[in-house]
């Protein structure tokens, strides 16, 4: 039942190839379907041994307590960019093929297999990033991400050597512990590659500030947060992070760096990428503590960040610097998103940095949040200044830039003042941005749920006895 | 010094050692040659002799399989994909002189103006 | 200047290769299959106890292909080839979009050879047998989908070497589109009839014989297609531009 | 057996990293990219080969199972097309880099770029 959640997308993404328009169709109605398949036909503690054979010879998919909360939330995000962006012809097999990598991802419980779809991540991201005629940012995404993959393709691999099997519950069980942190340093440099910690991230602020409603949104929020899943499932469920203080460190500079990189961007698609690498650097560098109260918090932060992203990309790519004089409700939405952002109280953002300090006061490390607090101020600085320029744009005449026109309801007078977004696009933006003021009040909601993946990512003996169980 | 050629003699009495000695040797030089060229068709001439190397040794290694997917489609496929790629790259330079190069740049900015 | 940064990081790499890496990992050679996966998968006995498998003798086992590689490829990891072969359409259709975007539309043209077109006209069915048999006999001989589909790719490489009138049409990705469905089709079929997804469903006779590893020629001939389809679909699209 | 093919495959690879870092033209970069995949497809083959084996397949030549390790090659199997579907990308995007900047060396490129933006 669980290999429906993958073997449906790709079905529908082949299916679609006749017809170019076809598969922009099929998206809402698969992640439709993906989601309502997780709400009433599965539950977490299951396995899937996939062609029947024991889970250490072939591969296993597995969705637990940690697994089955990504999946909703990397599906809804999914349900939510079909309805937003603006998807060129071929594109919809695309994310098609990239909704069954991202499933694929976060239940595999297979090294090699994980290997596989993370390449399938990639090389759709560098078509996606190389959206709106940006070659040059994919192509540097691409070297980067190469070098990513092949590393963890070698980690993969001396897992098996050193274990003799390559499913993950059984590798870590048997592989000795002294030898776990030289394997890990493969896994390491991967995800410093795809989460875009500072000094391996330089291909991000290209990538993301193309100006596209597809690219920031599929890399930036769905990639991402099933790479977060990834980097907690390998890192503290199963092995332990090699040097957890030196990640820590590197994290914490990356948010900084980040932070003032931000801040001298002229273009808002480049200040928006930065603030990305910086929120995803605050998780990593948070999860590197492996403290259960910590993690929660940070998968928190994640969900705050990886939505209020939402939609400030999706403004991004409609309304370009052109300000809301005549989009008034678009620019409700962005200003929610980066009050939410910046952590503004009554939003979730508040909560996010709340739990967070809270959890890291608790265990007594001042480091981190002191990063925390300067990162704050310095992105209330810059995103207060892009809402104030943006809000008051209407003085001086907009200067006119061909934006995205070509949305479902082809306006055929293109009035220079009326800037169009299609109704999706704002039905998604105002929902996102209610959420955050539901999330702002009512914390519990979110809070709960990341307590229990926090819970269960950080022992492994409930994951290995669902491997040991075997599959149905 | 005579124990060295001794150990030396010795090892590449078996096969395995011997090929990858020889062939590894020349997919060293092959490497350093592809990163080091002036010219781009040098240096994809010598990444498909290293693929092609890297057949031979995986022919040793007993791994035919390998050996017939990297030959179709390491060398094959792969040098035939970057050869098309550089004939346009290379026929955009060459053809077009430095004059339509600024030609290119004047259309970009009259392109950004507008 | 950035030579010597490149030493450096080359240089810390491999130290960190050697240093720390290569005395973990046991030395080239002497690796006992005992502690390995692969013990199992070779003597065909992950789900039943071990017997010995002989080449043409032993019957009906849990997976028939003689080629061992082909049968942990198509057979015992068949997700990793469904993933894979995914990354080749997606990487098929990213070369399609990018080069539709090209705006200088200049097609690469070869001048003719007399020689080159008589000797396609006597080559190119052998290399397309070759190709067919190579996925074909996937679970027999080395090789399987990927070689043989891109051996037929290299045999359309020469047809549009040699005459420039030669287009890959839209057959291509007809090709390419039912085999990619054929295969999730037999995934589910699997899930269908078996319960679990891309199961062996059909028997799997004696070792060594051409009909004898259930779904694996069949999803080899599948893959051997589409990836054929596909690969002559990315050297056309680099050529029309 | 002394790890030879290690160091060679572990030399190949350092070649190829110093090829990505040093080199400026973008399509030495996709050739070194293309390096490290050989380099370290060879290493886990290597990491496979067991003394005394044969190929992994039951033939009239090796009708009993005294075979190498075939799962590393199956994973290079599976690595080689991988790499190769992401050659293939790389070299079409350097053809748009190529087509929008005129050329393919980032100084030339960051000139354009200046003068564009």
């Amino acid at each position: 039942m669980i290999a429906l959640l993958i073997a449906v997308p790709l079905a529908f993404a082949f299916a679609s190839i006749p017809h170019e328009r076809l598969g922009r169709y099929f998206l809402p109605f698969v992640a439709l379907f993906n989601l309502v398949c997780l709400f009433f036909f599965m539950q977490p503690g299951q396995i899937l041994e996939v062609g029947k054979w024991p889970a250490a010879y072939g591969i296993a998919l597995v969705l637990d307590n940690v697994s089955y909360p990504f999946l909703i939330f990397v599906n809804f995000l999914i349900l939510m960019m079909a309805l937003s962006a603006t998807l060129e012809n071929r594109y919809g097999t695309l994310l098609l093929v990239l909704t069954a990598a991202v499933n694929g991802i976060i239940l595999t419980g297979d090294f090699f297999n994980s290997f596989v779809f993370l390449e399938i991540i990639s090389v759709i991201a560098y078509i996606v990033a190389a959206h709106k005629d940006n070659a040059l940012g994919a192509f540097k995404y691409l070297i980067f991400g190469g070098i990513g993959g092949t590393m963890y393709l070698l980690g993969a691999v001396s897992v098996y050597v050193k274990s003799g099997t390559l499913n993950m519950g059984y590798a870590a069980f048997i592989t000795d512990p002294l030898i776990v942190p030289t394997i890990c340093i493969f896994f390491l440099i991967t995800f410093l590659v795809e989460l875009k910690v500072l000094p391996l991230g330089l291909w991000a602020p290209d990538v993301y500030s193309n100006g596209s409603s597809v690219t920031p949104i599929a890399l930036g929020s769905i990639v991402t947060v099933s790479l977060v899943y990834l980097f907690s499932r390998i890192f503290l469920n199963i092995f332990d992070l090699p040097s957890p203080q030196l990640v820590g460190i590197l994290a914490m500079i990356s948010i900084i760096l980040a932070e003032l990189g931000a801040l001298k961007q002229k273009s808002l698609g480049r200040a928006l990428s930065f603030a990305t690498i910086s929120g995803v650097s605050t998780v990593v560098a948070a999860l590197s503590m492996r403290e259960s109260e910590i993690a929660s918090a940070a998968y928190f932060y994640l969900f705050n960040d990886v939505v209020s992203k939402f939609i400030l990309f999706t403004l991004f790519a409609y309304l370009g610097e052109r300000g809301f004089k005549s989009n008034k409700t678009a620019g409700i939405a962005f200003t929610f998103a980066s009050l939410s952002v910046v952590g503004f109280p009554m939003f979730a953002g508040f909560w996010a940095k709340y739990y967070l300090l809270k959890a890291l006061f608790q265990v007594n490390s001042y480091a981190l949040p002191a990063i925390i607090l300067i990162a704050a101020v310095i992105e209330a600085g810059y995103l207060i200044k892009w809402n104030v320029e943006l809000w008051y744009k209407g003085e001086d005449t907009p200067k006119v830039q061909d934006g995205e026109q070509d949305s479902e309801m082809e306006n055929e007078d293109d009035e220079v003042e009326e800037d169009f977004i299609p109704f999706g696009a704002q039905v998604v933006t105002l929902l996102l941005a209610l959420t955050l003021v539901v999330v702002g009040f009512m914390p519990g909601l979110i809070h709960d749920q990341t307590m229990n993946i926090a819970n269960n990512v950080l022992d492994f003996r409930p994951y290995l006895d669902l491997i040991l169980k075997g599959g149905m | 010094m005579t124990d060295f050629f001794k150990s030396l003699i010795e090892m590449l009495r078996d096969p395995v050692s011997a090929m990858s000695v020889l062939v590894g040797g020349l997919m060293i030089v092959f490497a350093l040659f592809a990163v080091e060229a002036k010219k781009i068709v040098d240096s994809l001439i010598a990444l498909s002799a290293i693929s092609l190397l890297s057949v031979l040794l995986f022919v040793v290694l007993k791994a035919p399989d390998v050996a017939i997917t990297e030959a179709a489609v390491g060398s094959g496929l792969a040098t035939a994909v970057m050869l098309f790629a550089l004939w346009r790259v290379d026929s955009k330079a060459d053809s077009d002189s430095q004059q339509i190069k600024k030609t290119n740049k004047q259309s970009d900015e009259a392109g950004e103006k507008r | 200047m950035r030579r010597v940064w490149a030493i450096l990081v080359a240089g810390v790499f491999l130290y960190f290769l050697v240093g720390q890496f290569l005395p973990i990992i046991p030395t080239f050679g002497n690796v006992d299959l005992f502690t390995r996966v692969a013990f199992d998968i070779i003597n065909k006995s992950t789900t039943t106890n071990y017997n010995a498998v002989e080449f043409k003798k032993s019957k009906d086992l849990e997976d028939g292909s003689a080629n061992v590689v082909t049968s942990i490829v198509v057979n015992y990891r068949s997700f990793d080839t469904l993933g894979e072969v995914s990354v080749l359409f997606c990487a098929a259709i990213g070369v399609g979009i990018l080069a539709s975007m090209l705006k200088s539309k200049k097609r690469i043209e070869f001048e003719e050879h007399k020689v080159l077109m008589i000797s396609t006209g006597i080559v190119l069915p052998l290399i397309l047998l070759f190709g067919a048999y190579i996925f074909i006999h996937g679970h027999l001989s080395p090789g399987g989908g990927f070689p043989g589909g891109t051996t037929i790719a290299l045999g359309i490489l020469l047809l549009m070497l040699s005459n420039n009138e030669f287009k890959v049409t839209d057959v291509a990705k007809h090709v390419e589109q039912s085999a990619g469905a054929g295969y999730v089709v037999i995934g589910l079929m699997g899930m269908a009839i078996g319960g679990v997804f891309l199961i062996n469903f059909l028997p799997t006779g004696v070792v060594g014989n051409l009909f004898s590893a259930g779904v694996v020629p069949i999803v080899y001939t599948f893959i051997g297609f589409k990836v054929g389809a596909e690969l002559s679909n990315v050297i056309s699209d680099l050529r029309e531009g | 057996m002394s790890n030879i093919i290690y160091y060679v495959s572990f030399i190949i690879l350092g070649i190829g990293i110093y090829g990505i870092v040093s080199q400026k033209n973008l399509f030495k970069q996709l050739i070194s990219l293309s390096i490290i995949d050989t380099a370290v497809n060879i290493f886990i083959v290597a990491l496979g080969y067991v003394e005394w084996g044969e190929a992994p397949i039951y033939s009239a030549i090796t009708p009993v199972a005294n075979f190498v390790d075939p799962l590393p090659q199956a994973l290079v199997l599976t690595a080689i097309v991988i790499g190769v579907g992401t050659l293939a990308l790389g070299s079409i995007l350097l053809v748009h880099i190529n087509e929008k900047y005129g050329s393919l060396d980032p100084d030339e490129i960051r000139d354009t770029r200046e003068v564009v933006e």
